[in-house]
């Protein structure tokens, strides 16, 4: 008589475990903190902001600590003992992410200082609703259980609907919040409904031993197959409209136009990141445990999903009066490419699925600086005309704000993917994990990518003709010194991150690696074999294997640092 | 700096650039001229090895001899490697010294910056020429595929602005239009890139007993982006030219040549994907037009040479009826346009169309004389061409407009101007003992002779001679133009035109003398320095055309 | 050899003197050249004229050593030296072939360069006078010292394609020759005629060019080599063993050509740079026009030299002709002299009556090479050039001292004011006329080698087939029976078979390599009657009766037209006071007429003919043409003015009938004309049927007016434009027309596209994918039902091709 | 008598799923589309505890998660009850239909 009841009730974390745990709970505590400073220091939006940054750079110290950590010792497997179903892992891919989310984090909240500080009062719960979505995305990437993924994603979610209506006097953005959250409901409730259908054909949560199981059913027919099918697509549903993914990103543009811009530039990278991830640990799973040859079709399905969402995204974007909307759309398509590598369901040898991992967390890194700085160009533009973001807003801008309009160019140039700027290697990276899976359906994405590319050169470019080769005589503007470092920050990494891309690409390349390590439930099926029940044995019993789990992680890295 | 040599020349310029951004606003002219200076200096060093040596020892005997190396990692991914390879061969070397050239005196032509119509940010202005400069000579010294590529993009973006910023009325018509173009051909050849990497990978896979490397000897395990290797690796050849590898279903080699032929044809620029040149050139400013003609089309040709049919002989030969066809209307058609046109700059740009149209001609049979006459062809025209545009650009800061109908009597007005333009235009027809005629010449006879040379091209005897018909409408629209412009009475608005200036001359003078010399003295000035490599590329060639042969046979 | 190695002292020492002195001969006009386009405008009005004089003069200097060392040598083929400098190296079928400038030493090229540093000593001297007045001012800037630049650049030019021994190198110093000629006609440039005359020129031989490429083509292809001696030699072997050209065959634009046919192709090809550079029909348009330039050029580009090279080259290539190749130059040169003579008889203007003679002259030339009488054509050259180049330069001397009337009808009686034009002219006019006593061997130029081409023709068409007639049986392969039977002929047809048998003799030695030709007389005792020869010729073409008639009536008109021109100028009585009044002559400008004139008088027959004729033997060594020696015997034993000939091998002898009275006949009708002035002439001119026939004539048989209308228009107003039209239109508006279908398509789908801006591609893309992107975006309403519709049926779409793939 | 068996729970809560669909598809006030929302997750709920009960691992993980389940709930119709709110405020209306600024 096991099962959650007994689970809880036996479970005594150790130091070790702590501190495995200790990003989340610095999260949670900056929660608290900024929830509950007001009522000792007042609702000042600057000193708010001021404490979110503290406990954001203790939340970032501890996640470089533990990665620092686990770097060392492998995988750790989370809060619980059991080494069924892992509820939540802390290895170094989520970690990583925490880690991105922490500096976008940081980000995005300079932004927001120099943008809309003064004149927004209600600071505190605007810093909630952020922190909070942060951690919900944080625990998107760090579960393979799928109520837990059920919760993290609720849990950035419901912020995230908030924030996007935080402007209450403003009808759009009542509006989008409505569509937003509309949308979002439909979809979760969808995919709970989808997750009953799966937890009634395998009994269990743990998407290990889901994939382990589901192999067999998926090859046999029946109605079984049609049953599991439907769940699994139910879940997967879940999950596309967190990254936006056509024909569920309709939320999208109308959600993004209407928000705030820095919180549109939170969303438009974060949230979809973190479905990105999410996604991509469970296909992993899948083409691990299940196979291509179960899995092909799903390949297929997602194949031809992320072609549809970048072309989509990218003819979605002409004619956009609005910067900010053409942006989204442009984000849907950039999640497009990344979804492309979510369709490697290949087994061969695992590196390839890896590298697919690997260059996704590359793109992510870079297109958060890209949107960073470009919906941070677009947010200072805003700050100074009134809110205006029509793409004429922007002509002569090299001459009004050169500090605005060159990073502006950089992020255009790199979103359109165009060397010198890091988003061409991120999606050399991207075409580099889809030829390496050397099969045709791989290369008609790389020939769909490519192609998105030459699309979306033209609505990019007509953002740099109306900064550089336009002028209707607008006046000149001077900048916050904290908005323009950001935003040339950004631009300048951009071409940093080309010329020195190495340590980016071999960084992502090993903490996908980590991937690939043995999961505990792996080690629990290696252990089968002792057959014996009993926790407390298997705990030391798991000493051997997990070694040479670790063994062959050494490996792992050493070929393929060199 | 001397094991870094070409490093040095490919990155100076971007470092006065950069320079010249923080220098007074007086001071950036010459800084950015010291800067192309100082790079055509150094250039003039690189050749010092090839110079005097013995030709087999200069150029090696096989394909893949080069100078000045320097290769180090530059990207280390899980399966790939991407390297910082650069070196210089008969192939670039040639090209190479001949942007450092036009690139400096473009800089002098830009040294009335402050009388242009538009003459804001010469900062920016100078900063984006030398960064296209370096991203010119990137292209042409680098060797691993993946770097060529960067640097073939890093031109894109400064040219843009060259033109779309400081450009004439319709510039950002013509910019946006030079940059969808080329993009549209470099993203076919991203595609490339990354097929022929992996395919290069099974390649070894494949054939592991064929795969050892020409520079460590060793058996080649990975994929590859180094494009010597790529063309010299039997292993690699092999399966490139086996009619059994296919890529989405098409066969692979010809596949690729021409994804890869489609980006260069774009630059070259050839005929149905030409239009892009005339706007950009009548638009662009005139140091950028010489540029554009002098360096920038020559990468089309480049680019064939050094890709296109060293690594896919195979699809050379599948491929050549069409591009002959192409070639040869690119010749006659451009030569027509021109003859139609009233500007001036059009006139000269539709001829460029028209001289690059031989290039592409005498690469498509694959013959040596045909190679060494379209590298010819393309070092004449980067030195014709430019003086051309010149010529255009100094009566155009004189008269403000450029109808080849309303001028006329310039040779009286201007007689100095008048002779150089004779000379600058004589040169471009082609005339014997100027540079225009040696390049078409060797590229007819290449090309008849490939007719005779074996049942692979029957109809290069009919391309041949129509190519020939070139040369009656060359002669056609140059000497109406020099009529309409330079001959006749000279009209009043322009009696008082003052004589060409001494900055003007110092840029006419070189290239006129080069005209020459290059007409006079063909062999030592040119061919001594890059025939070598171009026999070891066409050998390289003929050796994998016939082993796909013999396994198509057997 | 190693890279960029520069030519050094070492290639110099291994020339002989004869090389460098030719070589210098070319160097010291080009040295005059830079030295004037340089420094031309400070040296000032006479001086730069003196140094381009000075240059020509070191040239001449040259030309006369080696003349005298040539024709004082015993063994003229030693002389002949075989070192060249290796230009560029092209690669041919894998191997190396290079292009090597080496020099031509043999007589043709002895002569010519003499003839032509001569005339062009003569002709600058005289240019000295002609431009001291006003005549060198373009829109009233002093161009002096251009025009003697441009002078010293073609003497450079013409004397290098003299010497080159490579045909590619003779083809490169034919375009310079080309591109001076160009700027000399062009010279005047403020005015259109001139420059349109120059442009026309330039293009005109560039059309020939483009036949001349054709044949470097094939010589490059098929001979693999571009040196004219190898050329032969490997186009005699292939012939022999029906290799290499023989038993090609190319297709060109789907027209098969094999064999003798390509062969023939190949000479054609040579040929039609001639056509251009000579002005042979019909592309004789431009040489009219020509004489837009100053009047020295017209002598020395336009009369002497420069038009004069295409038949020098035919001269050159003639051992690669076949029969039906030289059976087309025949047929052109006829054609062309037949025409061009009936137009000159109505021209009003002294210059182009001039150059309407001058394309008639040239025309016999051609159809003399046509017919193989190589050394009477060359001949016919060489003593053209003297006399023409006078009268150019007298009517050079009338014009200036005209003040530039150049109308003969305003001219007249001018002999009293200009006595020494007046007669030197004369006897130019006798010298074309072919003046001479018939039946002797008294009399011009003219006299001997127009009538030794007319000789050959004879022969050609007459007696050709019947002399050869017994070698039809036995394939034209000498036995003894073909051999007597030859014998036989010999004495009834005795003109001709000296020197077939002569020449055969040698040229079949020199055909096998060996240069013994220097003693042709010894050869000639040797061989008679040569079988191979024979069958050579038996192979040739008969001439068609026509051909030989039209230039025996042309004969007569030549008289008639150039002595209507001498008698309207220089007699008769004053037409036009004023004009008449200021005529004067200047002594700097008579005494090179003088000069001329002597070399016309003497300087003809004894002093050129004979070179030519032992030249013949080499350089008309080919496998299927023969070359025909009208005057056999008479370079045999050359004395001072002693033309004495064995009697029956005399042309004027055999031609007596023909034309040996017909400078009489022509001459003196002119006179009886044009004796009373105009009226007689005006009168005949309105005659119902001769009025028809003189308009076509005064309108040069409508070339021109074709040529700009149909060629030349029809390209530039026609093709041009249409390939601009497609270019802006179609080219550039093909994507347009796909934007606007998408948006067709996107409207079709209930949405207005607010199609605008600017044509052509960029706002096309824009258009296209904007169309696209429209229906794209249909469903994004702002509708949140619609949305989750949508969703929903997008994700039941997608269930459905899950299902479909995995159940598959 | 008959037995009622899994199937049955099933069939109840895939009315209640396509229900709720159709419901969030018709529906154009913004409370209507909630309900249908609920009802799907209510759906969810039913096949959960069924499941559970039938599977016969004798675990109550089912149990458990529809108890998250219906607090999710909870917390997402706060919210958006809030949200609708809001809404009303800028609007006068919870017709959703009349959020269409933002489109295209």
């Amino acid at each position: 008589m096991s099962g959650l009841i007994a689970q809880i009730s036996t479970w005594s974390p150790t130091v070790a475990e702590f501190l495995t745990f200790s990003p989340e709970l610095a999260w949670a505590g900056t929660l608290c903190l900024v929830m509950l400073a007001p009522l000792a220091i007042g609702r000042n939006s600057r000193t708010t902001a001021g404490l979110a940054l503290v406990g954001l750079a203790v939340t970032a110290f501890f996640t470089v600590r533990v990665m620092g950590m686990t770097a060392a010792d492998g995988p750790k497997t989370g809060l619980t003992p059991d080494l069924i179903g892992g509820m939540l892992i802390a290895d170094n891919l989520s970690l990583f992410f925490k880690l991105i989310l922490l500096i976008f984090l940081v980000g995005v909240t300079i932004l927001w200082m120099s943008v809309s500080a003064d004149e927004e009062e209600d600071a505190p719960e605007f810093f909630v609703l952020l922190v909070g979505s942060a951690l919900g995305m944080a625990l998107m990437v760090s579960t393979h259980n799928l109520l837990m993924m059920v919760v993290a994603i609720e849990f950035a979610s419901l912020p995230s609907y908030a924030i996007v209506g935080f402007n209450k006097k403003n009808r759009e953005a009542a509006e989008a919040s409505l569509k937003y959250m509309i949308f979002g409901a439909i979809s979760a409730s969808v995919m709970l409904y989808g997750l009953s259908l799966v937890y009634g054909f395998f009994g269990t949560f743990d998407l290990a031993q889901i994939s382990a199981n589901v192999g067999p059913v998926l090859m046999a027919g029946g109605a079984n197959r049609l049953l599991v099918a439907l769940g699994l697509f139910c879940v997967f549903v879940g999950i596309a409209f967190k990254i936006s993914a056509v024909p569920f990103h309709f939320w999208c543009p109308d959600a993004f136009q209407g928000a705030k811009t820095e919180v549109t530039t939170w969303l438009s990278v974060a949230s979809k990141a973190a479905g990105l991830l999410l996604l991509m640990r469970i296909v992993n799973l899948f083409a691990q445990n299940a196979g291509p040859a179960a899995m092909g079709g799903v390949a297929v399905v997602i194949a031809i999903i992320a072609a549809v969402t970048c072309t989509v995204g990218n003819l979605s974007a002409y004619r956009q009066r609005s910067v900010k909307r053409m942006l989204a759309y442009s984000s849907i398509a950039h999640a497009g490419y990344m979804l492309a590598a979510a369709a490697i369901f290949v087994k061969a040898e695992f590196v390839d699925s890896f590298s697919a991992m690997s260059a996704v967390l590359a793109y992510v890194v870079v297109y958060m600086l890209m949107n960073l700085g470009a919906f941070g160009v677009v947010a200072l533009l805003e700050s100074k005309n009134g809110g205006d973001d029509s793409i004429g807003a922007f002509s002569g801008l090299i001459r009004r704000a050169p500090l605005l309009a060159v990073p502006m160019l950089c992020c255009l140039v790199s979103l359109v993917g165009i060397p010198p700027f890091a988003g061409f290697m991120t999606k050399w990276y991207l075409l580099n994990a889809l030829g390496e899976a050397n099969q045709g359906l791989y290369w008609a994405l790389v020939v769909v990518i490519v192609f998105n590319t030459l699309i979306s050169l033209w609505y990019y470019m007509r953002v740099v003709v109306q900064m550089f080769l336009r002028d209707d005589d607008q006046p000149a503007f001077a900048i916050p010194i904290s908005g323009a470092l950001l935003v040339n920050v950004c631009g300048l990494m951009l071409i940093v991150l080309m010329i020195f891309s190495n340590p980016l690409k071999s960084h992502s390349d090993q903490y996908a690696s980590d991937l690939f390590m043995p999961t505990a439930s792996e080690l629990a099926k290696a252990r089968a074999v002792d057959s014996t029940d009993d926790p407390a044995e298997l705990g030391e019993l798991a000493e051997p294997g997990e070694l040479a789990a670790r063994e062959d992680s050494r490996n792992l890295r050493g070929d393929h640092g060199g | 700096m001397d094991q870094h040599l070409i490093s040095w020349i490919v990155f100076l310029p971007l470092i006065a650039g950069l320079v010249a951004l923080f220098v007074p606003r007086e001071l950036v002219k010459w800084v950015a001229l010291l800067g192309s200076g100082a790079t055509f200096l150094l250039s003039l060093f690189a050749i010092s090895t090839f110079w005097g040596g013995d030709a087999s020892g200069v150029f090696g005997d096989a394909y893949g001899t080069l100078h000045h190396v320097e290769r180090a990692s530059w990207i280390t991914g899980k399966s790939f490697t991407i390297e910082y390879f650069v070196g210089l061969d008969g192939l670039s070397l040639p090209l190479f010294v001949l942007t450092t050239f036009v690139s400096l005196l473009a800089c002098l032509a830009s040294f009335n910056f402050d009388s242009w119509k538009i003459n804001k940010g010469i900062k920016a202005y100078f900063f984006l020429f030398l960064m296209l400069e370096t991203g010119m000579l990137g292209v042409f010294v680098s060797l691993d595929f993946f770097l060529f590529y960067v640097f073939w993009e890093v031109m894109l973006l400064p040219m843009y602005f060259l033109i779309g910023v400081w450009g004439g009325a319709r510039r950002e018509y013509a910019a946006i239009k030079f940059f969808i173009f080329t993009l549209a051909g470099s993203v076919f050849m991203l595609v490339g890139l990354v097929a022929m990497f992996f395919y290069s990978g099974n390649a070894v896979a494949e054939y592991p007993e064929l795969a050892t490397s020409y520079q460590t000897g060793a058996p080649l395990v990975t994929g590859t982006f180094d494009l010597i290797e790529l063309s010299t690796n039997d292993a690699i050849q092999k399966y490139f030219s086996d009619s059994a590898t296919t890529l989405l279903g098409l066969r692979f080699a010809p596949m690729m040549f021409i994804f890869l032929f489609i980006g260069f044809a774009i630059k070259l620029p050839c005929f149905p994907v030409h239009t892009w040149l005339p706007d950009a050139h009548v638009e662009a400013p005139t140091p950028v037009s010489m540029i554009l003609a002098g360096v920038l089309l020559k990468m089309g040709g480049y680019g064939f040479l050094r890709l296109c049919y060293p690594i896919f002989p195979t699809g050379g030969h599948f491929w050549a009826s069409t591009l002959a066809v192409i070639a040869v209307i690119s010749i006659l058609y451009g030569a027509l346009c021109a003859m139609a046109q009233t500007d001036f700059k059009k006139l000269v740009a539709y001829s460029s169309i028209s001289h690059m149209g031989y290039v592409l001609l005498g690469i498509c049979v694959m013959t040596k004389t045909g190679f060494q006459g379209a590298m010819f062809q393309m070092i004449a025209h980067g030195v014709s061409s430019p003086m051309c545009f010149f010529l255009v650009g100094v009566i155009y800061d004189r008269a403000h407009h450029r109808e080849i109908n309303r001028f006329g009597g310039l040779w009286l007005s201007m007689p100095r101007y008048g002779s150089m333009a004779t000379l600058g235009f004589f040169a471009s027809l082609g005339l014997p003992g100027l540079c225009g005629f040696i390049g078409e010449v060797y590229v007819l006879l290449g090309v008849f002779e490939a007719g005779n040379s074996g049942p692979m091209f029957p109809w290069a005897y009919t391309a041949a001679i129509c190519a020939a018909f070139g040369v009656v409408l060359t002669a056609g629209y140059v000497l109406w133009l020099i009529q309409r412009v330079y001959l006749g009475e000279v009209r009043e608005e322009y009696k008082g035109f003052p004589e060409a200036t001494g900055r003007e001359m110092l840029i006419l003078a070189p290239l006129g003398a080069l005209c020459i010399i290059f007409g006079v003295l063909p062999k030592q000035t040119v061919f001594d320095f890059m025939n070598g490599t171009l026999n070891l590329i066409v050998d390289q060639i003929n050796g994998v055309t016939q082993m796909a042969l013999a396994a198509a046979g057997g | 050899m190693s890279i960029a190695r520069m030519p050094s002292r070492a290639d110099l020492e291994t020339m002989g003197t004869y090389e460098i002195a030719l070589c210098l001969g070319v160097v010291a006009p080009l040295l005059m050249f830079v030295v004037l386009a340089f420094f031309g405008h400070r040296i000032g009005k006479p001086v730069s004229g003196w140094a381009a004089v000075g240059g020509v003069l070191v040239s001449l200097g040259c030309a006369s050593y080696v003349l005298v060392g040539w024709l004082s040598s015993p063994d003229q083929a030693a002389l002949s030296l075989t070192h060249g400098y290796e230009w560029v190296v092209l690669n041919i079928a894998g191997a190396d072939m290079p292009i090597e400038f080496k020099v031509k030493l043999d007589g043709l090229t002895v002569m010519m360069y003499f003839m032509v540093t001569l005339v062009s000593t003569c002709i600058f001297v005289f240019s000295i006078g002609y431009m001291a007045g006003h005549s060198d001012e373009v829109d009233g800037q002093c161009k002096f010292h251009r025009f003697f630049c441009y002078l010293s650049l073609f003497e450079f030019s013409m004397l290098g394609l003299l010497i080159s021994s490579s045909i590619f190198f003779l083809f490169i110093f034919w375009e310079l020759v080309g591109l001076c000629s160009y700027l000399l006609i062009g010279f005047y440039f403020d005015k259109k005629f001139a420059s349109n005359a120059a442009m026309k020129a330039f293009i005109t031989n560039r059309v020939g060019d483009f036949g001349f490429l054709l044949g470097l083509m094939l010589v490059f292809v098929f001979l693999k080599t571009f040196d004219l001696d190898q050329a032969a030699e490997t186009f005699r072997a292939q012939y022999a063993d029906g290799s290499g050209i023989f038993d090609a065959s190319i297709s060109i634009l789907g027209w098969q050509v094999s064999g003798m046919g390509l062969a023939t192709l190949m000479g054609i090809g040579l040929f039609c740079g001639a056509m251009g550079k000579s002005a042979q029909f019909p592309l004789h348009v431009w040489l009219p026009d020509a004489m837009a330039g100053p009047t020295p050029v017209s002598a020395l580009i336009h009369a002497a030299t420069m038009v004069a090279a295409g038949v020098y080259l035919v001269a050159r290539i003639f051992r690669l002709l076949t029969p039906d190749a030289q059976f087309f130059i025949a047929v052109i040169g006829c054609i062309t002299l037949t025409i061009t003579a009936l137009i000159a008889i109505v021209q009003v203007d002294i210059k182009k009556v001039l150059a309407y003679s001058t394309l008639s002259q040239l025309g016999y030339m051609i159809f003399g090479m046509g017919v193989g009488a190589w050394p009477a054509a060359l001949f016919h050259l060489i003593t053209h050039a003297f006399f023409k180049a006078m009268m150019f330069l007298g009517s050079g001397q009338v014009i200036e001292g005209c003040h530039h009337v150049q109308d003969m009808r305003r001219m007249g009686g001018l002999r009293k004011k200009m006595p020494v034009t007046c007669w030197t002219f004369f006897i130019g006019v006798l010298a074309i006329a072919g003046f001479g006593i018939p039946g002797t061997h008294y009399g011009l130029g003219g006299f001997f080698s127009k009538d030794e081409v007319l000789a050959v023709a004879y022969e050609r068409s007459f007696n050709w087939e019947n002399r050869f007639a017994s070698h039809a049986d036995d394939g034209g392969h000498g036995d003894d029976h073909a051999a007597e039977s030859l014998d036989e002929r010999k004495s009834r047809t005795g003109l001709m078979s000296g020197r077939v048998v002569l020449a055969s003799g040698e040229s079949d030695g020199a055909g096998h390599g060996s240069k013994e030709a220097g003693d042709s007389h010894a050869a000639g005792g040797s061989h008679h009657d040569d079988p191979v020869l024979a069958g050579i010729a038996l192979q040739q073409r008969v001439i068609p009766k026509w051909m030989f008639w039209l230039p025996i009536i042309i004969a007569y008109v030549t008289p008639f037209y150039m002595m209507r021109c001498w008698w309207m100028t220089f007699m008769g009585k004053p037409r036009d006071e004023d004009v008449y009044h200021h005529a004067h002559e200047s002594r700097l400008m008579y005494v090179p007429l003088i000069v001329l004139a002597v070399g016309t008088v003497f300087a003809s027959y004894f002093m050129f003919r004979p070179v030519l004729g032992e030249t013949a033997v080499i350089a008309t060594s080919a496998p299927l043409v023969v070359a025909v020696d009208g005057a056999a015997a008479a370079d045999a034993q050359p004395e001072l003015l002693g033309l004495s000939h064995d009697k029956d091998r005399d042309p004027h002898r055999a031609m007596i009938g023909y034309v040996g009275f017909a400078w009489v006949v022509g001459m003196g009708l002119a006179i009886l004309i044009y004796r009373q002035g105009l009226e007689l002439a005006e009168r005949i001119r309105r005659l119902p049927g001769v009025r028809f026939i003189h308009m076509c004539l005064m309108e040069k048989l409508f070339f021109d007016y074709v040529y700009d209308t149909v060629l030349v228009g029809g390209t530039k107003w026609v093709l041009a434009q249409i390939a601009r039209a497609i270019d802006t239109y179609i080219i550039d508006g093909i994507a347009n027309l796909l934007g606007r279908g998408t948006v067709r398509l996107a409207e079709f789908s209930g949405n207005i596209v607010d199609a605008g801006g600017v044509d052509g591609l960029v706002d096309a893309i824009a258009e296209t994918t904007q169309g696209v992107s429209d229906v794209v975006r249909q469903p994004q309403t702002g509708r949140i039902r619609n949305y989750v519709l949508f969703g929903t049926t997008g994700a039941a779409l997608v269930l459905a091709a899950i299902i479909a793939v995995v159940m598959s | 008598m008959f037995e009622i068996g899994l199937t049955h729970y099933l069939v109840v809560a895939t009315v209640l799923f396509v229900m709720g669909i159709f419901v969030m598809i018709t529906k154009r006030n913004a409370i209507g589309i909630l309900i249908g929302v609920e009802m799907v997750l209510n759906g969810a709920n039913i096949n959960l505890v069924a499941f559970n009960r039938y599977n016969g691992l004798g675990t109550i993980d089912g149990q458990m998660v529809s108890l998250f389940v219906i607090v999710l709930a909870a917390a997402e119709a706060a919210l958006a009850v809030a949200i609708c709110m809001n809404f009303y405020k800028n609007l006068n209306t919870v017709d959703v239909d009349r959020a269409d600024a933002l489109s295209g």
